[in-house]
This record gives structure tokens, C-alpha cells and sequence, in this order.
């Protein structure tokens, strides 16, 4: 038991841990928040992954955006603070069960793939993976299109978020 | 780093199946968007671990993580504005009362 | 740097055209502003590359290029680039000076700056407008209201022919050719009003299409053989080795095979016969527009392109051998539309119906001097073509902007481009008068002064030079004729007196399109002194024949010039001067039609091309279509079979229904199922919910399942 | 010599033999030390932390012809702690209603976004925490920590008030977010790096600020914006909502929140400091001379940045006590109509000056990038002009009908 394996097994604990009180806690607004510690849990795993970029990219779009805008979401659904009764459906075990039988089926398949017990190699010396990505994006022989691609997507949400989140004007 | 990328693989494994779980079960529709963004999560868990173990040379790991943060980021944009909409015209976000299409 | 700038060589042009059809529509001065801006911003960037280009020792052998991978094709990638090589590079400069003219002169054509007209439409040429000053009223010329449309389809067309030029693969060869085509269509019938026009433009638009599937079928070839279209690759001597030497059908070999259909192309664009037919009715669009396609970009670019692929065309022969099938063919074909245009030229009215058949025949003069093996001497007359024809037809719009002029102050209805009614015109207009005299002796080669002497005689030199007699007489008889129309049509305008009172009242045009006579006029003369061969008695030898060594250095090999003779030289001074002496004697005292003996019915009639064309495919496919296929085919053998089947059925529909239907379906089945439906379907219908979660949960308990009994069914 | 030219290495050496001596194992050692040097930063920002309080109060009276505290202490050095006690000793009050749990999580993520800030704030080329290669984006990470630490803190006081306060904040802070990114990416361009390491360095011969001074405008503006500080600080708005998110909280948590604020504006003092006036360095060359070679050391260089930084805090301070408080729509039409536009057009012009320039000499390319700042500045001057002649305008003809009706 090494100290990065520790480092996982916590890191895996809380987002594990945070993702199943994503689904099954009551207030709508925690779910949210957990939401937040679960993808926190995932930048870190970055971090460790040595994919710095994204763990902070990760952090600025999935807090700093996509967290925020869900618990505005929630706050402008709502004319009670808390949430009342049930928040699943009533049939919850078939899909509990489900997700079980997924995860039996994956965990299954991937311990029985010899390649995936390897540890990772260093980084290659040398090798700097910010400026080889950014490089990458922008690339005519590897990912520029995607990335202009996406970036077409993103305007393209935008301009339909506010449209329809403007309502008709009487 | 002496994490068999199996161990990464299974955590993904994990989050998918809860966010799957998540998604089928809510009743709110802000909630079944929870879950989806947990299951993007635990795609690009898989996508940056095959990156970091099999060839960092190779960004495209990288590179389709980035894409899947936009698609999310649109997702999300898009999907609230039409819960926000729908909410807007019927009072509700339960999923099971958005059953006009039925019949 | 010279690389980046020839990726940016077409740019201009189209962010002109985007710019002014989105956002400058409205505003005319901005949009030929902008149009005029990336036309001098192309022309800016030719001439850098151009002058780099000069300053390159052996420059065919290092030329400006780069390209970058474009498309994947499995494990290769399909390359696009730009290229400039010596031959481009000539071509590239006289391109940008004649656009840059052009697009100058179009100010002034469309008469900008003039009032609105009173009763003027889109789609139709500008009828004048009325104004009145210090009490009187006067007509005066109108702006045309398609202004900016006419500046953004001319600035498409241009990024159509830099694209063409600059391409160093067949792709966006082809891809600015087609660039092309679209827009000479749509300019053909910018006046869309006038059934003429878009008529002309549709008769372009289908013509030159048949030589361009021929043209992607030869390309689709070259790639299919060669795995490439990058020019360096497929004029690789080994590959040149491997297509000429690979046997493909007709008894051609895959390099014959591929120049025919090359060829074929080139036929339609560069108007040759038999597809000759499209360019005089392209007369119909504005006068610019006849020069832009006539005479700069888009006649010149089928000529460019089969002068680019002559390594191919030729290869596996060599200076001396005879030629190849393919070469003959486009010898043959070249040397006849030469004679055959001039032929009809001699006997038209219409100015501009002159011209383009006088470009006919000298596109056929370039095209027979490739066929015959003289590639510089083809690359030279495409040359100083374009520049001096590109000045006639300025010129000749000039003059038809000032007899409108005319007919606007007389207000008689004069047909404003027949030369019959012309005459005298020198008075009037002493610029267009001398401008186009220069482009007219140029054309007809007067010999020492003009450009088109030298390039013209060094056809003429080359065609003796190589023993092909058949197709020096025929040309040397072709130059003749052009020598005498050209007299003629100078005659009819410009000399004697004026015939009609419009053309008494004509005036000289405004300095926008005077200015671009001038300067094309200029290089007419001029640029026949960069070729000047080195054995030419007196004038050889002072100035180097620096076309010839810049050009041909575009070869592997460079071409050997071929050895001076009197005999070519003569025969040119005899055709130029004798014809131009001709016309001027016969024409000097014809007043009308009715004297001039030329107008006999087979000239007037073009041969009767469009009538053999007309008889031939036209009438047949319609007959096919109204009489065969409809009357009979449909109407009477479909339509027969179609009702017997309707009258069996109907038949055995009512026995049907009387004895199985009424009887045994609809007691004995009919009512059971329909319940048995509707109880079940009542069953069912929950399973619809309208749902999405129950939806997904189906779904992927469908997907869970499956995904187990593959496992352990199939693994 | 070598704890003078390298103390945090120095001090870790001596940590780790000293550990390991005690026979602890490496990675264990590491990991303690790593704890100790989050807690030592930790504990200086802190205390940084208390001596603001002071500064703030004793300039606010100087700028509001005032003493300003001078009773406890000399000057009264003493009257922060005062304060402390005064806030500890205070009622601790959860209003009913009110979710627990997020109710106390709010003020700790308020302060737990400024200081891991401190994280990458490079005190001097020896002593900092961490040299990222992604600093500049971190930066932006830790803005969205406090966004959601008002958000939380707002909505879990169930108060109206209090989740105004919080939407206001939140539509402040990621609208304003969008121009700072935006002008964050010049300092990057210029530097060619995101580290602030690299930035600083890249600036020893000449400061940022003097490159694109509308990119510091920029970027001085939408840190206050961040900071919600006036003229942008509607989140608390006295006169409308009272004070805004934190109107329920007593105590400590409050004084959190305050600490958080104050400590903000330092830290990004020290941002405008590393990322526009050289951060420790900049002495434009000077340091290379023999006479000036002390100007390496790194105490030297933290002293250089900290009143770098205190500077760029007292103009955040000034700035704050000499606007009023603006309507919540005019900022927001000031940040998506104005600052949004002319960022990304600063961010094109030094994008694409950057690389045209490159052959200059040095001073052609200070030269270069400099006036064409002052060309966009000026530019948008004139369009600003003419958009108030035409306002005035339009209100000139609209009056009259009003006046009829």
C-alpha cells in the first residue's frame, strides 16, 4: 500500500461517495452540491493523472459553470425552500438493479484484461503535455476540427439556451 | 504511480453505473441532468486514464475530454433552459408529468 | 514568405464577394470600393510574387510552392497546395493586370455616379434616366440597378481564376474552374430579364458542362493511375514513363487517354470547336463580363490548363518524333476552329459577335501551336492574347457606351453594337479610337510594333520549323482572315463618316474605362518584346528571348528554339499587312449590309452549327421526349398494360368482395380479430406512457439483456 | 549564505534529515512537510490578514478626512485584534429555516478560495508554493470556489434578502469572469506560458502593464468586479438589500467572510503585481548589473513584491472609496457591451502583434505594442463619445413629447 494508492483509494472514496448522494439524497439543492465535491473528487484524479490542464479546466467549467447553473435551475423551479416526499420514482429497483448488473458486467470485463494491471510508465522526459495538448487542438494534421467543431456546438447551445429560456415577450 | 489503470477503469465504472442509476430513477428533471453529468464524468475518467497509461505521447485523451467538457457545458446550457421553459408553462419539473407525447 | 503570399493570392476577392453580397448590397460606392480594394490587393501580391519569381536564377527548377494535407485517403492524405512556376507566373501577371483593369472599368461601365433610371428593373440593362437642369430636360445614361451584384459576381470570378492559377494539383484546378463556370452562368444572364441572355447562359452553362465530366473523368483517371494530383507527382518522368507506356482503350495509351479527356475540357471552356457554340451567344452579358470571360480568365484557363498538362500529353514524344494521337487531335482541332471562327467572323455585324469569334480562332492558334509541340510559343500568344483582347473588348464596350450615349440624346432606336451604324467614330472618341487600333494591329500581328506579331510569328516558326506545313497553311490562311476582319470592323467604326445620327453624337467614354484602355494598350504593344527570337534578323539578339528561357525552364527539358527561316516570317508580314491592306480597301466604301458581298448565308450562319446542333441533339431529344416516350411509350403501351391490369382487377376485386370478403372476412374473421386487437391493443397502450425515464429504463433493460445472451451465447 | 539565497529548500533539507533521522520513512517525510508549508503559508496569509483590517480602516479614514483607528497600540496597531475578540465573543446565530449545513460551509469556502490562491502566488524566484504550469487558469478555478461560497452562503440563509444578494453576486462575478479570462491570456501570450513563474521572468525587462496598459485597466476592473467590491459591490448593497448575502450571519462566520474579502483584494493586488509590474522582479535589467546584484535575493524580491502588491491593494481601496455604487443592469451592460468587446479586441491585437513584431528590436516591439494600446484606447474613447452624443440626443428629442404628454 503505496501513498498514491492511498491517495486514490480516498479520492475514489469521496467521489464515489458524493455520486451516490448525488442520486439519492432528498434536497435537490445538496444533490447539487455534492455534485460539485463529486466532480472535485475527478479534478484531483486529474491532478494525479498529470493532466493538470483538465484538472483545472474541470474546476473553472464544471464548478465555476455547470454547478452554478444547476443550482440556479434548481432555485428558479421551485416556490418551497425544501423539498417534500419522495424523490424517486417508485419503481427505483429495476434500475438500481441495473446499474448493478452494468457495473458487475464492466468490473467483470476489465479484470479480465491482463493489459489493464499495469501501473503507468513516468512521463517521458521531456515531454510537456500543456503545450503538446494545446498544440493538438489547434493542429491541422491531428484535432483542429473537432475543436472548431466544438466550439460551433457551443455557440450554437448558447444562442438555443437563450432562446428558450427567454419565453415569449407579450 | 503504482495504480493498475484497472482500478481507474473500475472507479469509472462505478460512477457511470450510479449516474445511470440516478438518471432512470430521479423524479426531477434538474436531477436526471445530475446524473448525466456524473456519467460524462466517469467517460472522461476513462478517457484521461487510457491517455496518461497508454501513450501520453498520443493527446487524444486529452483532446476528447476537452470536447466532452463543451458538449457538457451545451448540454447543460440547453437542457435547463427547456426545463426552465417547460417549468415556465406547466408548473413542473417532475419527468413523469411531462407526458404529453403519451398515445 | 513568397508561399504565404500565394496562399493569400485568391483571398481577396472572395472575402470581397461574401462582403459585398451579406453586408454591401445597398451601397455601391462601398461595394466596388471593396471589390476594387481585392482586386489591387490580388494584383499587389501577383506582382510581388511575379517580380521574386524574375529574380530566381533557373526558377523552373525551384519554383514557389507549398501544400499541406487536406484530405485523408486511408493511409495517404490528398494534398491541396499552391504552386508558381514560370508558367503560372506569366500567367498570374497578365491575369492580375487585365482583372485590375477590368473591375476599374466596370465603374464606369455601369455608369456609376448617374442618376437612378425612370423605368429600370433589375435583370434588365439600364434604360437611362431623365434630368432636368437650368429648365430643360435631357437624357443621360443610368446607373445600373444590380450594381453591387455584378461587383461581388466578378470578384467570385476572379478568386475562381487566382484559385485556377495558383492550384498546384488538378483538384482545385478543377475546383476554380467550376468556380468559374458557376459565374460566368450567372453573368451571362445578369441581365436575366432579356430571354436572349438567359438563354446565352444556359447554352453556356450546358455547353461547357459536357467538356467538364469529360475533364473529372480524365481526372478521376489520373487519380485512380497515380494515387496523386499534385502536378510534381503525376509529371514525375517515371510516372510520365508508366502512363505513356500503359496501354488503356482505343489503341491509346493511359497518358493519351487522360489528355483526350483533359482535352475535351479544355474544348468546352476554351470554347474550340465543336463546342464553339456558347461563346458568340455569351455576348448577351455586359461588356466587362465578355472580356473578364472572352479574353482574360476563363477561355485563357482552358488553354492554361491543357498548356500545364502538355508533360503529360506529350508524354513519351519527343522533339522531332511524330506525333502522338492525342497530340494530332488537338493540333487538328486547334488548327481547324482557327480557320473556321475566322471564317465566320468576316461576316458579322454585332461588334462583340466579331471578337468572339476572333478569340475563337486565336485560342484555336494556341491550342494547334500545343498540339504541334510549341509550348512557349502557345504560353506566349495565350499571353499577349489575353492583354490585347481583353483591350478590344474594352474598347468595344467603350464604343457601345458611347453610341448609347448617342442613341439617348437622338432618342431614335439604334442598335448600339451594329457596326453598320457606326462609322466615323474616330472624332469622337480619339482614346477608344487609338486604343483599339493598337489591340487591332495586334490581333491581325502588324508586324515588328505589336505583341501579337511576335507571338504569332513564333507560331508560325515553329509550326515550319516542325514540318507540319498542313497546319501552317491552314493557320498562315486563318491570319489572314483575321487580318481582314479586323480591318473591316476598324473600318466600319471608327473610319469614314458617320452613318446614323447616334453616331454622330457619340462621346468619349469617362476616365475609369478610358484609363484601363490605355494600360492594357501598353502592354499590348509591349509585351511581344520580351520574346523576340534570338536568330530574328536586325531586332534579335539585342534583347535575350527571356519568354522563351523563362517559360520553357517549366519543362524538364528546356525546348530548343527552332532555327530562324525566312519563309514564316515572310508569310506572316504578307498575311498581316495584305489583310489589313484588304479590309481597308474593300470596307472603306461599303455604307450597309446590303453591299458587303461577305454576307452570304453560310458565314452569316455561322455554318449553321446551331442549326446542325439544333437538328441533330436538340429536336431528337425532344421528339424523343414529347412524341416517343409520352405518346407511345406512356401513353399508349404503359397506359394500355396499366388499364387491362385496372379492368382484371376491378374484376376480381367485386368477385372478392361478394365471396370471400363479405362472407368469410368480415363475419367469420373480421369482428373476432378487431377485438382481439382492441383488447390488446387497450393492453398494450400503457406501455406507450409518454414517459422518458420509463422509456430509457425499457431501453436499457433491452440493452442489459442482450448484452448478457451475447456474452455467453456468442462468446 | 544558502538559507539567505534559498530558504524554503534549505528549510526542507533540514526537515527531512532531521525526520528521517527520527526514522520515518520518505514518502511519509514528504507528506509532513508538505502539510507544514500549506500550514506556514496558511498562518502568514492570516496573519497578512489581521494587518489589512488595519490598513483598510486607517486609509478608508484618510480618504474620508479621518483619523482612523489610533487608540489601541501605537497607531493602533493593536485595534485588529480588538476587533477579533469583539467578533469571537459575539452570538452565534442560525436562523430558523435555515440549511445547516451549507449555512456554516459558506464562510469557509469564502476563505478557502483566497487562500489557496496563495498557493501559486510567487513571493519571490525561492519562495512560493507551487510553480503550476496552468497558474493563470487556476486562478480563474479558485474565482469559481468563491462564486459558489456566496451562492451557498446566500441561498442557505433563507432570506430574501440574502439570495438577492447571492444572484446579484453570481451574475456579477460570472459575467466579469469573461473578461478577465480574456485579458488573462495576454499576460500568457506575452510570456509565451501560463506559469506565473515564467510570467514574472518574462517581465524583468519590461512590465506587462507597459505592453498592453489597456489589458491592466481591463483586468483591474473585472478583478473588482470579482471581488464585488464598489463600485461593484451590489451583492451588498446597504440601501436595497441591506447587506446583501451575508445579512444573517453573526460572529466569526461573518468575520470570514470579511477576512475573505480583505484578503482577496490583496491577493489580487499581487496578482495585478505578477502579472502586469514584474511580481518580485522587474527592475528592468537592473538586477543584472553587479552593483544591484542584491536585488536577487529573495527576501529582497519578497519585500519588492509585497509592496507591489500592496500598492495594487491600496488602488483597489482607492477605486473603492471614491465611486459610488452603480445599478445592477449599467453593470451588466458595462461588462457584456463594453469590457467583453474591447478585451477580445486587445486580446486580438496583441495575439496577432505578438507574432508580426517578433523580428523588431526590443524596444520596437515595447514600441509597437504599446501605441497600438493607445490607439484602441483611443478609438474607444471617440465611439464612447459619439454614443453619448447620440444618447443625449435621443433624450433631447424625447423629452419635449414627454413634456406634452
Amino acid at each position: 500500500m503505496t501513498a498514491d494508492r492511498i491517495i486514490f483509494i480516498l479520492c475514489a472514496a469521496l467521489i464515489l461517495a458524493s455520486g451516490l448522494m448525488v442520486v439519492i439524497t432528498r434536497k435537490l439543492i445538496h444533490a447539487a452540491l455534492w455534485l460539485v465535491a463529486a466532480l472535485f473528487g475527478v479534478a484531483i484524479l486529474y491532478a494525479i493523472l498529470q493532466a493538470s490542464f483538465l484538472a483545472v479546466v474541470q474546476v473553472v467549467v464544471y464548478i465555476g459553470a455547470i454547478a452554478i447553473l444547476f443550482i440556479f435551475a434548481v432555485m428558479l423551479t421551485r416556490r418551497e425552500m425544501l423539498d417534500k416526499g419522495a424523490q424517486t420514482r417508485s419503481n427505483w429497483w429495476l434500475p438500481a438493479l441495473l446499474g448493478f448488473l452494468i457495473l458487475v458486467g464492466l468490473v467483470f470485463l476489465i479484470l479480465g484484461q491482463p493489459a489493464f494491471a499495469q501501473p503507468a510508465a513516468a512521463l517521458p522526459a521531456g515531454i510537456d503535455t500543456l503545450r503538446s495538448l494545446g498544440t493538438a487542438l489547434i493542429s491541422p494534421d491531428a484535432y483542429v476540427l473537432p475543436f472548431e467543431v466544438a466550439s460551433v456546438l457551443l455557440l450554437a447551445a448558447l444562442v438555443g439556451a437563450v432562446y428558450i429560456a427567454t419565453g415569449k415577450k407579450e | 504511480m503504482s495504480v493498475p489503470l484497472s482500478w481507474y477503469l473500475i472507479l469509472a465504472a462505478a460512477l457511470f453505473s450510479i449516474g445511470l442509476f440516478g438518471v432512470l430513477s430521479r423524479k426531477n428533471a434538474i436531477a436526471i441532468l445530475l446524473g448525466v453529468e456524473l456519467m460524462l464524468n466517469a467517460v472522461n475518467i476513462n478517457l484521461v486514464a487510457f491517455w496518461r497509461y497508454l501513450d501520453p505521447s498520443q493527446m487524444g485523451g486529452q483532446v476528447f475530454a476537452v470536447i466532452v467538457f463543451a458538449v457538457a457545458a451545451a448540454e447543460v446550457a440547453v437542457g435547463l433552459a427547456l426545463i426552465i421553459s417547460v417549468y415556465r408553462r406547466r408548473k413542473t419539473v417532475v419527468a413523469d408529468e411531462i407526458d404529453l407525447m403519451k398515445w | 514568405m513568397e508561399k504565404y503570399i500565394i496562399w493569400l493570392l485568391p483571398i481577396p476577392p472572395l472575402i470581397s464577394f461574401f462582403a459585398i453580397i451579406l453586408f454591401t448590397n445597398k451601397r455601391k460606392a462601398v461595394s466596388h470600393g471593396i471589390a476594387i480594394g481585392a482586386a489591387g490587393l490580388s494584383w499587389l501580391g501577383s506582382m510581388f510574387i511575379f517580380i521574386r519569381a524574375l529574380g530566381v536564377k533557373e526558377f523552373g527548377r525551384q519554383i514557389f510552392g507549398s501544400s499541406i494535407n487536406w484530405l485523408p485517403t486511408g493511409s495517404t492524405w490528398l494534398k491541396v497546395g499552391v504552386q508558381i512556376d514560370p508558367l503560372s507566373a506569366v500567367v498570374i501577371f497578365f491575369v492580375a493586370w487585365t482583372v485590375l483593369a477590368i473591375f476599374i472599368y466596370s465603374v464606369g461601365y455601369h455608369n456609376f455616379g448617374q442618376p437612378k433610371g425612370d423605368h429600370d428593373v433589375a435583370g434588365l440593362p439600364p434604360h437611362g434616366a431623365t434630368i432636368s437642369e437650368h429648365g430643360q430636360t435631357h437624357s443621360v445614361p443610368s446607373i445600373e440597378p444590380m450594381y453591387s451584384r455584378f461587383f461581388a459576381f466578378i470578384s467570385l470570378f476572379a478568386f475562381g481564376m487566382y484559385t485556377l492559377v495558383v492550384s498546384d494539383n488538378l483538384l482545385t484546378l478543377f475546383v476554380g474552374w467550376e468556380i468559374m463556370g458557376l459565374c460566368s452562368y450567372l453573368l451571362i444572364g445578369f441581365w436575366f430579364g432579356k430571354p436572349s441572355a438567359r438563354n446565352a447562359a444556359v447554352k453556356a452553362f450546358m455547353t461547357t458542362r459536357i467538356g467538364d465530366v469529360f475533364m473529372l473523368l480524365g481526372i478521376a483517371f489520373v487519380y485512380s493511375f497515380t494515387g496523386s494530383l499534385s502536378f510534381s507527382e503525376i509529371f514525375k518522368p517515371a510516372m510520365l514513363t508508366a502512363l505513356s507506356s500503359t496501354p488503356a482503350f482505343f489503341g491509346l495509351s493511359a497518358a493519351g487517354i487522360i489528355g483526350l479527356f483533359l482535352f475535351i475540357g479544355t474544348v468546352g471552356k476554351s470554347a474550340q470547336w465543336p463546342l464553339h457554340v456558347w461563346l458568340p451567344d455569351a455576348m448577351e452579358g455586359p461588356t466587362p463580363v465578355s472580356a473578364m470571360i472572352h479574353a482574360a480568365t476563363m477561355v485563357s484557363a482552358g488553354v492554361y490548363m491543357i498548356i500545364r498538362m502538355f508533360p503529360l500529353i506529350s508524354a513519351g514524344w519527343t522533339e522531332g518524333m511524330p506525333l502522338n494521337t492525342t497530340m494530332s487531335a488537338i493540333a487538328f482541332i486547334g488548327a481547324f476552329t482557327a480557320l473556321f471562327a475566322a471564317s465566320i467572323a468576316l461576316a458579322q455585324n454585332d461588334i462583340k459577335r466579331v471578337l468572339a469569334y476572333s478569340t475563337i480562332s486565336q485560342l484555336g492558334f494556341m491550342v494547334a501551336a500545343l498540339g504541334i509541340g510549341a509550348y512557349v510559343a502557345a504560353a506566349f500568344h495565350l499571353v499577349t492574347h489575353a492583354f490585347f483582347k481583353a483591350l478590344l473588348f474594352l474598347g468595344s464596350g467603350s464604343v457601345i457606351h458611347g453610341m448609347e450615349h448617342g442613341v439617348l440624346h437622338t432618342g431614335e432606336h439604334t442598335d448600339a453594337q451594329d457596326m453598320f451604324n457606326m462609322g466615323g467614330l474616330r472624332k469622337k472618341m480619339p482614346i477608344t479610337f487609338w486604343t483599339f487600333l493598337i489591340g487591332g494591329l495586334a490581333l491581325s500581328g502588324f508586324p515588328v510594333l505589336t505583341a501579337g506579331f511576335w507571338s504569332k510569328d513564333e507560331i508560325f516558326a515553329e509550326a515550319f520549323g516542325k514540318g507540319h506545313i498542313v497546319v501552317f497553311i491552314t493557320l498562315a490562311v486563318a491570319a489572314f482572315l483575321t487580318a481582314f476582319y479586323t480591318m473591316r470592323q476598324i473600318t466600319l467604326t471608327f473610319l469614314g463618316e458617320p452613318r446614323t445620327k447616334a453616331a454622330e453624337h457619340a462621346s468619349e467614354t469617362t476616365w475609369t474605362m478610358t484609363v484601363p484602355l490605355i494600360v492594357l494598350a501598353i502592354f499590348a504593344i509591349g509585351f511581344g518584346w520580351v520574346g523576340i527570337p534570338a536568330q530574328f534578323p536586325f531586332l534579335g539578339g539585342h534583347i535575350a528571348n527571356w519568354f522563351h528561357e523563362f517559360v520553357g525552364g517549366t519543362l524538364t527539358e528546356l525546348p530548343q528554339e527552332v532555327g530562324f527561316s525566312w519563309v514564316p516570317l515572310i508569310t506572316s508580314l504578307v498575311v498581316a499587312l495584305g489583310g489589313l491592306f484588304c479590309g481597308w480597301l474593300v470596307y472603306r466604301k461599303i455604307k450597309s449590309p446590303q453591299e458587303d458581298f461577305l454576307q452570304i448565308p453560310v458565314l452569316k450562319n455561322k455554318w449553321y452549327f446551331d442549326e446542325i446542333y439544333d437538328y441533330v441533339f436538340i429536336k431528337p431529344a425532344t421528339w424523343i421526349a414529347e412524341k416517343f416516350t409520352s405518346l407511345y411509350m406512356d401513353q399508349t403501351v404503359i397506359d394500355g398494360v396499366l388499364h387491362s391490369v385496372a379492368r382484371f382487377s376491378l374484376f376480381l376485386g367485386v368477385s372478392f368482395r361478394t365471396y370471400i370478403d363479405k362472407r368469410v372476412i368480415n363475419e367469420f374473421m373480421g369482428d373476432g380479430t378487431g377485438n382481439v386487437v382492441k383488447t390488446s391493443g387497450s393492453g398494450l397502450r400503457k406501455i406507450q406512457a409518454g414517459r422518458i425515464q420509463y422509456y430509457m429504463v425499457a431501453s436499457i433493460t433491452v440493452l442489459v439483456i442482450f448484452a448478457l445472451l451475447f456474452y455467453f451465447l456468442v462468446l | 549564505m544558502l538559507f539567505l539565497n534559498d530558504p524554503i529548500t534549505f528549510i526542507a533539507g533540514w526537515m527531512r534529515t532531521l525526520l528521517s533521522g527520527w526514522g520515518l520513512s520518505s514518502g511519509l517525510v514528504t507528506v509532513i512537510i508538505y502539510i507544514l508549508g500549506i500550514t506556514v503559508l496558511i498562518i502568514f496569509a492570516m496573519a497578512l490578514d489581521i494587518m489589512l483590517v488595519w490598513v483598510e480602516r486607517k486609509v478608508v479614514a484618510r480618504f474620508q478626512d479621518r483619523l482612523g483607528p489610533n487608540r489601541i497600540g501605537p497607531f493602533g496597531l493593536i485595534q485588529p485584534f480588538a476587533d477579533i475578540i469583539k467578533l469571537v465573543i459575539k452570538e452565534d446565530i442560525t436562523p430558523a429555516g435555515a440549511d445547516k449545513l451549507l449555512y456554516n460551509l459558506g464562510p469557509v469556502l469564502a476563505i478557502a478560495s483566497v487562500i489557496i490562491l496563495w498557493a501559486i502566488l510567487p513571493l519571490s524566484s525561492r519562495i512560493f508554493g507551487v510553480d503550476l504550469n496552468v497558474a493563470v487558469l487556476y486562478l480563474v478555478a479558485a474565482g469559481a470556489l468563491g462564486t459558489l461560497s456566496i451562492i451557498v452562503g446566500g441561498w442557505a440563509s433563507n432570506n430574501k434578502y440574502a439570495l438577492l444578494g447571492a444572484f446579484r453576486m453570481v451574475a456579477n462575478m460570472v459575467s466579469y469572469e469573461i473578461p478577465m479570462v480574456v485579458v488573462l491570456l495576454i499576460p500568457t501570450i506575452l510570456a509565451n506560458s501560463m506559469s506565473v513563474q515564467d510570467i514574472t521572468v518574462a517581465q524583468s525587462g519590461m512590465w506587462f502593464a507597459i505592453l498592453s496598459p489597456l489589458a491592466f485597466i481591463i483586468f483591474l476592473i473585472s478583478a473588482i468586479a470579482e471581488l464585488g467590491r464598489s463600485p461593484f459591490d451590489l451583492n451588498e448593497a446597504e440601501s436595497e438589500i441591506v447587506a446583501g448575502f451575508h445579512i444573517e450571519y453573526t460572529g466569526m462566520k461573518f468575520g470570514l467572510f470579511y477576512a475573505g474579502e480583505l484578503l482577496h483584494a490583496f491577493t489580487f493586488g499581487g496578482f495585478i503585481a505578477v502579472l502586469f509590474f514584474g511580481g518580485y522582479g522587474g527592475f528592468f535589467g537592473l538586477e543584472n548589473i553587479g552593483f544591484f546584484s542584491w536585488l536577487n535575493n529573495p527576501f529582497v524580491q519578497a519585500v519588492v513584491f509585497l509592496v507591489k502588491a500592496m500598492f495594487g491593494y491600496w488602488v483597489i481601496m482607492w477605486v473603492k472609496y471614491s465611486m459610488p455604487r452603480i445599478r445592477i443592469d449599467h453593470m451588466l451592460a458595462f461588462n457584456w457591451k463594453f469590457l467583453t468587446p474591447l478585451a477580445l479586441v486587445v486580446l486580438v491585437n496583441t495575439a496577432v502583434l505578438s507574432k508580426v513584431l517578433i523580428g523588431l528590436p526590443n524596444w520596437g516591439y515595447v514600441l509597437g505594442m504599446f501605441f497600438s494600446n493607445i490607439v484602441i484606447g483611443l478609438i474607444t474613447v471617440e465611439i464612447l463619445r459619439a454614443y453619448g452624443r447620440k444618447q443625449r440626443k435621443a433624450e433631447a428629442n424625447l423629452n419635449p413629447q414627454r413634456a406634452q404628454n
